[in-house]
């Protein structure tokens, strides 16, 4: 059983990256700053949120969707913005340190597809409660991973004479491109090799 | 808003080429990389888009009177929500096989950038004729950066394009076209092939703006 | 006085440069001619074990290579392509790590790739971020699967030392139809899938299948000490790189003695010795710190046995180098040393 | 053997001058002295064209404290108080003296003063009546440095017979020859500060000039009631010489960034500089010559040399048989800091440690590569800065980053340019940008 | 460029006018909620219909000669009839295995489908079980995001495929290199895609392992 949280965990950091393998949360991915701390915070922002949408897509997937199958997204939606902004209000209220560290990256986050693609992914598997807190945490390791590795090369690529037509978004789309044929390197990681 | 009419021509245009959504923007990369790993995939993703885009904008057009401020963005996502999950249930209805292909990536169509920005940006702003003008201008200009990708990306990596084989049983296919790896290269050569364009295009505008000059200076 | 001065020289004019007026003996083309230099016994290797066809493929890499620096190099393509020597000793490189049997066609494109992506776009020469002949690999790999693990024995045991391969002849764009040729499994892939383990003599010798440049251990162990001494490159990393691989891997092989196999092989098979020597030491892709250096080794030496005993591929001194390359900016950071005179407080 | 951490060990090219005994230049027509000779602000001329003036007269006075007297170095007389070319290219106030061919030049001296009877107010007033500023290069006003501020000791004096250049064999020669007037200017130095301790470091390529300081601190002890001279041999590596490191190698301890050595109590001063602190309380002379080596590829005649403090460069070039052909090079220091000259019709000041001339080999501006990122500038930095991304900073025109960088704390020694297999000016650009940060009142303390 | 930054959810708010924003929202919602269900309701036969004909196919595939499927669950220690796939009739279980019976109503075997890791994401297979001949009757893959070229294979090779015709099930399903073959229970590995026929394999014996005495029990 720990052998397969373990693969579940793995597989959705580094094997089936978020970000390098299924294409979810590209928008800060490539807009995040080159600042290594503001990208650590967004990734445990981003864990913290995805965690939060695991555990409402369960309950909804659960209780809600049985009897409502064509509501899944409206309510995924909805529900999950709005959970997460009242957590945001309740943290807040309870630890102001921890707000002033994630807050700011909340309300950008709650509606990306990284959060959304969560809680597709895990209704899709069937993942259990368990399961899905696993898969939660390590899509958003993965999320972190990705930038906080793309924030370090982009200070790098900004001191560099990329070509003029290179510059901005075609010069982060061809990194991605090589981080995703470095991550293939996991493939079959933990799996049946 | 009368100070400069806008032409339903022009917005048709604008996202198709000069405003590309992908091209040009960079918007709505996720949807746009995860399934253009063939032509039909990318063609059935491009219209989905499409057609969620085209009516969210007709609908938030014409209630633009009617929903108030502060729950403008909560309206347009139950709209775009509503029209993502009628394209998603059409879909799996008539075309099963491309349906299972693009999987969750459909549903994700709801949190596409290019969707709620067009809503924020343009068609609660105008009236329903150009908000669908600008919604089919974006959406074609969409679903054609989609297309292209896929389309290149089926060719190089599979020798085929919508499944007809173009070079013959010995092609050598260059599987990481397909692969994740494949969508960003890809995207990132377009990218760049299109910023060499542009900057040999600003360069060659530079020198004619000084050539007159030169030639008086002689 | 006067035929005193008449024998004195004066300048027309004296040339005006900043201190310092001196400089040690090293440049960077003479840095890269040296490294080319050592890479001959490797090729000479190559050549002995895969017989002349090895030649073809090294040079289809670096023609690749060379013409794409022209190519897209921009101004300084022209002088970055025949001068400081980076662009044929990238093709060279990877020509190094690819199966004797590929296709001609290929190695040309990979070397071409590994310019264009994995140089050139991020400005040229000292500016990119990721060891570009992997990245030509790597692009490789992910594009041709199936003939990037296709390896054939050495020469002489099913063919002829001096017979042409035919594959390697494949029209571009075109795979070899119709050509079966005799396949090898590489000590790692023996290992991993058939739980055989090759002895070490013969990874010394380099008498096995793999790829033209990795196969004798002994050699490659010998130049890094040669290389090391004349201070080519940071021997930190290295040595980080093989002491990692020895200790987590020796661990792994007292802790699960099914799954691993001795730290020996680990050390002499495959890739890792050709990329610890040539390939992680690439300066521009590793770390400048002293500190950063001995994290990066020892990153890519997990790394490497992480992949080798639990991923699915048999090899993973590639992917780990390219890993760690992606972590160089942080690690940088993380090790910058202290300046003089500021207390661990300042 | 003691020493720093990281530097860097170029060919030292001594061998043309080490082992030669120092000339004295013959007098030549015509010396230039300029007012801008040491750090702080010029002297003010105190003579006008036609005046006469004696060897070793005042012809100029302090302005302010951190600044220093000027002394005519031959008798003769003062043919112009004008704007002349300074080494450094500017145009500065400066005074020209015609020596009197008739003259017999002969050097000033007096009965020794009574300086430990005086009080350090008064040592410190007659160190800068003498002129006498730091003779390792910097050229600092001596007397500034002995002026503890209130609170504060001087505990430590360390000599500084390093040399850690390359070519420049002046200082060795001053050991060798003159040992016992280091010996004497820093016992008396010593003794007079109340230091505790009295250490000349010297690299260890110099064993005869350290078996001669040996022999002269034995001599010598007990001469004051000062502490006694230690002589302490380093490794050899550049730049040594450099206060801090030199403070690093006899005491492994560091000099806070952005303070002085004064912070650690120690004192640290050239071995020349000891000699001429000798040489005025004991004999009367004041700073009117100097030490130094001239040398170099581009030179025919190498030698190291007395010069009297004026004498235009290509006279002393002249006395030396001038330049080789192939010379398009001319330096004035040593080889990794030194000043590169337009001409040669430019005095040497009393910083200036040597004359270099380089050939057209040497000269030719080396095509620069791009930063491979190797690291041996990392490696080569005593002051454990990162050159490379300084310079790559630098050409990307962020010098907040810089700044934030420790970009300030470059002591600009050229370990790292010298290291550089890609021959990046390392430390022009982190000069440049240095001023850019220092123009904008930044500067990380 | 996310799509969130400005959300505002919905919730009670102390601005005149509150009336009018919940009032909006919720004939936004019930207009959407309108459309939603008849869109799902015109759907819902056809979708139901292709999952329908996409599941009896691959049985019929998996199990050679069946024309019949009928959907079982294993509870406590016994199969019970499951719900139907593509309804959702509440009460009944989710189907776990499917029985396979051809037009005269014999049992021929079970389909069930079954999943493990493969080289790059999880396999999805339906397998198909005789239990009387204590043997693997036909594998089809459901779902694979297997490298094209090689790892795909699995899906497409016939020569992989013709290992699952007759598969013996004991000892034990083994993988072996690709024309060594000897036995009933040996799968011939597709040569280039180890690990993923190693996949194929693992999965077939823990299903094995799982099933064969559950529905020897039950037949
Ligand atoms: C503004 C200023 C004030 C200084 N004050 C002192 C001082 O009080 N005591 C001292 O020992 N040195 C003092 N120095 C001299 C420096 O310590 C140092 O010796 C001088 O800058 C030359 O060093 P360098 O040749 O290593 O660059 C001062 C320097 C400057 C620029
Ligand atoms: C890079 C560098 C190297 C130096 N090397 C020497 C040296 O070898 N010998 C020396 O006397 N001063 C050297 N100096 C100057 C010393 O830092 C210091 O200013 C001097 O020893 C103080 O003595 P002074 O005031 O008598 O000149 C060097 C300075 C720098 C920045
Ligand atoms: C890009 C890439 C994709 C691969 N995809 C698969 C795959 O889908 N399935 C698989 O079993 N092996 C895959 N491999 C693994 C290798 O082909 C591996 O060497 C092979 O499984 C070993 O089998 P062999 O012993 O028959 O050569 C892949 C390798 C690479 C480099
Ligand atoms: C010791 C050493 C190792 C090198 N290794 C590589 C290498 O593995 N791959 C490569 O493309 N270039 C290598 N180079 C060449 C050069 O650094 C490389 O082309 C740069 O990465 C291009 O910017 C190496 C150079 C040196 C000096
Ligand atoms: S002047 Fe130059 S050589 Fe002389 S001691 Fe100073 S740094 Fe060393
Ligand atoms: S060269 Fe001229 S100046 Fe020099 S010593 Fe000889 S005669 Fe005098
Ligand atoms: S020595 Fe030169 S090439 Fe090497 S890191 Fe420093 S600046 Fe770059
Ligand atoms: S010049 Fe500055 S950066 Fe370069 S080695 Fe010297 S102190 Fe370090
Ligand atoms: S489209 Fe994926 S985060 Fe915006």
């Amino acid at each position: 059983m720990s052998g397969h949280l373990l693969w579940i965990f793995l597989g959705a950091m580094v094997v089936n990256n978020f970000t390098l393998s299924y294409f979810l949360g590209l928008c800060p991915f490539f807009g995040v700053s080159g600042r290594l701390d503001t990208a650590f915070r967004l990734g445990l922002a981003n864990i913290f949120v995805l965690v939060i949408t695991s555990a409402c897509a369960w309950a909804l997937d659960r209780f809600i969707l049985p009897y409502a199958p064509y509501l899944k997204l409206i309510s995924f939606i909805l529900v999950i913005a709005s959970v997460v902004q009242f957590v945001e209000m309740a943290i807040k209220k309870l630890s102001p340190a921890l707000f002033r560290a994630l807050g700011i990256f909340l309300p950008l986050i709650t509606t990306n597809c990284a959060i959304l693609g969560l809680a597709l992914f895990q209704t899709n598997r069937g993942y259990g409660f368990l399961e899905g807190i696993v898969f939660a945490i390590g899509a958003g390791a993965g999320l972190t991973l990705a930038l906080v590795l793309m924030a370090g090369i982009r200070v790098e690529v900004e001191l560099s004479d990329v070509p003029a037509a290179a510059r901005g978004t075609a010069i982060q789309l061809l990194i991605a491109g090589i981080l995703s044929l470095a991550f293939m390197g996991f493939a079959g990681l933990l799996g049946a090799g | 808003m009368k100070a400069r009419e806008l032409s339903v021509r022009e917005e048709l245009l604008k996202g198709l080429w000069r405003e590309n959504p992908v091209l040009v923007q960079v918007l709505g990369m996720c949807p746009s990389l995860a399934v253009t790993n063939t032509a039909p995939n990318a063609l059935a993703m491009g219209v989905a888009t499409f057609f969620v885009l085209v009516g969210s904008s007709f609908l938030v057009s014409s209630l633009r009177k009617v929903i108030p401020k502060p729950v403008r963005i909560s309206t347009y996502i139950v709209i775009i929500a509503t029209f993502v999950t009628i394209a998603d249930l059409v879909l799996q209805a008539f075309v099963p096989g491309i349906h299972k292909e693009l999987g969750a990536f459909i549903s994700l169509i709801v949190v596409n950038c290019v969707i709620l920005g067009r809503q924020e940006a343009f068609a609660s702003r105008h009236g329903i004729r150009l908000a669908v003008a600008d919604a089919v201008g974006m959406g074609a200009g969409f679903t054609f950066a989609l297309f292209l990708l896929g389309a290149t990306r089926e060719i190089l990596g599979n020798g085929t394009l919508f499944g007809v084989s173009l070079f013959g049983p010995n092609f050598e296919p260059w599987v990481v076209m397909i692969l994740p790896p494949g969508g960003f290269l890809m995207l990132g050569a377009i990218l760049l092939v299109f910023g060499a364009w542009k900057a040999r295009a600003a360069a060659r505008a530079k020198a004619a703006a000084v050539e007159p000059l030169r030639k008086a200076a002689a | 006085m006067s035929d005193l001065a008449s024998r004195e020289h004066e300048p027309d004019s004296l040339i005006l440069r900043a201190a310092p007026y001196v400089s040690r003996s090293l440049t960077t083309p003479r840095l890269m001619t040296e490294v080319l230099i050592a890479l001959v016994p490797v090729v000479a290797a190559a050549v002995v074990f895969f017989g002349p066809s090895a030649l073809l493929v090294l040079a289809a890499s670096t023609l690749g290579s060379v013409l794409a620096e022209w190519a897209f190099g921009g101004r300084r393509g022209f002088v970055a392509a025949f001068r400081d020597g980076s662009a044929p000793l990238t093709g060279l490189l990877l020509g190094l790590t690819l199966p004797p049997a590929i296709p001609l066609w290929m190695a040309v494109l990979g070397g071409a790739v590994a310019i264009a992506l994995g140089k050139t776009v991020f400005g040229g020469l000292g500016q990119n971020v990721f060891n570009p002949a992997l990245v030509g690999r790597a692009f490789l790999q992910a594009a041709f699967p199936t003939v990037l693990t296709t390896w054939s024995p050495p020469a002489g045991e099913a063919a002829p030392w001096l017979a042409w391969r035919a594959t390697n002849f494949a029209f571009p764009f075109l795979s070899r139809a119709g050509v079966d040729s005799v396949t090898a499994a590489t000590p790692l892939s023996l290992a991993k899938f058939q739980g055989v383990t090759t002895a070490v003599p013969s990874l010394l010798s380099g008498h096995t299948a793999g790829s033209l440049g990795e196969t004798s251990a002994g050699l490659l162990l010998l130049l890094g000490i040669v290389m090391a001494v004349r201070r080519l490159f940071d021997w930190r990393i290295p040595l980080a790189i093989l002491l990692a691989v020895a200790a987590f891997g020796g661990l792994l092989h007292v802790l699960l003695p099914a799954r691993c196999p001795s730290t020996l092989f680990l050390l002499f098979s495959g890739g890792l010795l050709l990329g610890a020597v040539f390939m992680a030491t690439d300066p521009v892709t590793s770390p400048v710190t002293p500190r950063g250096a001995w994290v990066f080794g020892a990153g890519i030496g997990v790394l490497v046995v992480l992949i080798r005993l639990f991923g699915g591929l048999p090899e993973g001194v590639m992917y780990a180098i390219l890993l760690m390359n992606a972590m160089v900016p942080h690690v940088d950071r993380w090790t910058q040393p202290r300046p003089f005179g500021r207390g661990r407080a300042a | 053997m003691k020493t720093f951490q990281h530097g860097v060990h170029p060919a030292e090219h001594k061998d043309a001058t080490a082992d030669s005994p120092t000339r004295r230049l013959p007098f030549v027509s015509h010396y230039v002295l300029p007012l801008a000779q040491h750090g702080g602000r010029p002297s003010k001329a105190i003579v006008t064209a036609g005046v006469r003036v004696e060897r070793g007269d005042p012809v100029a006075e302090p302005d302010g404290f951190v600044s220093t007297t000027l002394c005519a170095p031959v008798a003769g007389t003062v043919t112009a108080v004008e704007r002349r070319r300074h080494p450094s290219g500017a145009l500065v106030d400066a005074i020209e003296i015609a020596a009197d061919p008739w003259s017999p030049q002969r050097l000033p001296s007096r009965d020794p003063l009574d300086w430990a009877a005086m009080p350090l107010e008064e040592f410190v007033a007659q160190v800068q009546r003498a002129g006498i500023v730091g003779l390792g290069g910097a050229a600092f006003p001596s007397h500034v440095k002995y002026k503890v501020p209130e609170g504060r000791r001087l505990e430590r004096l360390a000599v500084n017979g390093c040399e850690c250049e390359p070519y420049l064999t002046c200082d060795h020669r001053l050991m060798v020859e003159r040992p016992e007037a280091v010996v004497r200017g820093a016992m008396i130095l010593g003794a007079k500060l109340g230091v505790r301790e009295i250490v000349v470091g010297v690299e260890a390529n110099k064993p005869d000039g350290i078996a001669a300081l040996e022999r002269a601190a034995k001599e010598a002890a007990g001469s004051t009631d000062g502490p006694t001279v230690d002589v302490v041999p380093l490794d050899v590596k550049y730049p040594q010489g450099a206060e801090k490191m030199l403070i690093r190698a006899l005491w492994r301890e560091e000099v806070p960034a952005g303070k002085l050595p004064l912070d650690l109590g120690v004192l640290v001063n050239n071995v020349q500089t000891m000699a001429a602190l000798a040489d005025w309380f004991d004999r009367g002379v004041p700073l009117i010559e100097r030490w130094l080596t001239v040398s170099g590829p581009g030179v025919r005649e190498p030698a190291n040399l007395v010069v009297p403090i004026g004498t235009s460069v290509r006279d002393i070039l002249h006395h030396c048989g001038g330049l080789l052909p192939e010379a398009r090079e001319v330096v004035l220091g040593g080889p990794m800091m030194g000043q590169p000259l337009a001409t040669l019709d430019v005095p040497v000041l009393k910083g200036t440690s040597g004359i270099l001339a380089f050939t057209e080999a040497r000269a030719a501006r080396p095509t620069e590569y791009a930063c491979l990122k190797c690291g041996r500038c990392l490696e080569a930095c005593s002051n454990f800065l990162n050159p490379s991304r300084l310079a790559r900073l630098a050409r990307a025109g962020r010098f907040d980053d810089m700044d934030r960088a420790f970009a300030m704390d470059c002591m600009e020694c050229g370990a790292c340019s010298w290291s550089c297999p890609s021959n990046i000016p390392i430390v022009q650009l982190i000069r440049v940008a240095k001023s850019e940060i220092r123009k904008h009142g930044k500067g990380t303390k | 460029m996310s799509t969130g930054s400005s959300v505002i959810v919905p919730g009670p708010t102390r601005e005149p006018g509150s009336l009018k924003l919940v009032a909006t929202l919720v004939v936004a919602g019930v207009l959407s909620g309108a459309g939603l269900v008849a869109t799902y309701d015109a759907t819902l036969p056809i979708v139901q219909a292709n999952q329908a004909r996409a599941l009896r196919e691959a049985v019929f595939l998996v199990v050679p000669g069946s024309t019949k499927l009928e959907p079982f669950a294993w509870q406590g220690d016994r199969l019970v009839a499951a719900a139907e796939p593509g309804t959702n009739a509440s009460g009944a279980p989710p189907a776990e295995v499917f029985a396979a019976r051809d037009d005269a109503g014999t049992l021929l075997g079970y389909a069930i489908p079954a999943e493990g890791a493969g080289f790059q994401d999880t396999i999805r297979l339906l397998v198909g079980y005789e239990p009387a001949g204590r043997r693997i009757v036909g594998v089809k893959v459901l779902e694979s995001r297997e490298t094209p070229g090689l790892g795909d294979k699995i899906a497409k090779d016939a020569q992989f495929a013709a290992n699952f015709e007759a598969l013996a099930i004991d000892p034990e399903v083994v993988l072996v290199k690709r024309g060594e073959k000897t036995a009933p229970n040996q799968v011939d590995a597709i040569t280039g895609a180890t690990i993923s026929s190693r996949a194929v394999v693992k999965v077939l014996d823990a299903v094995a392992r799982t099933w064969a005495s559950r529905l020897e029990s039950a037949s």
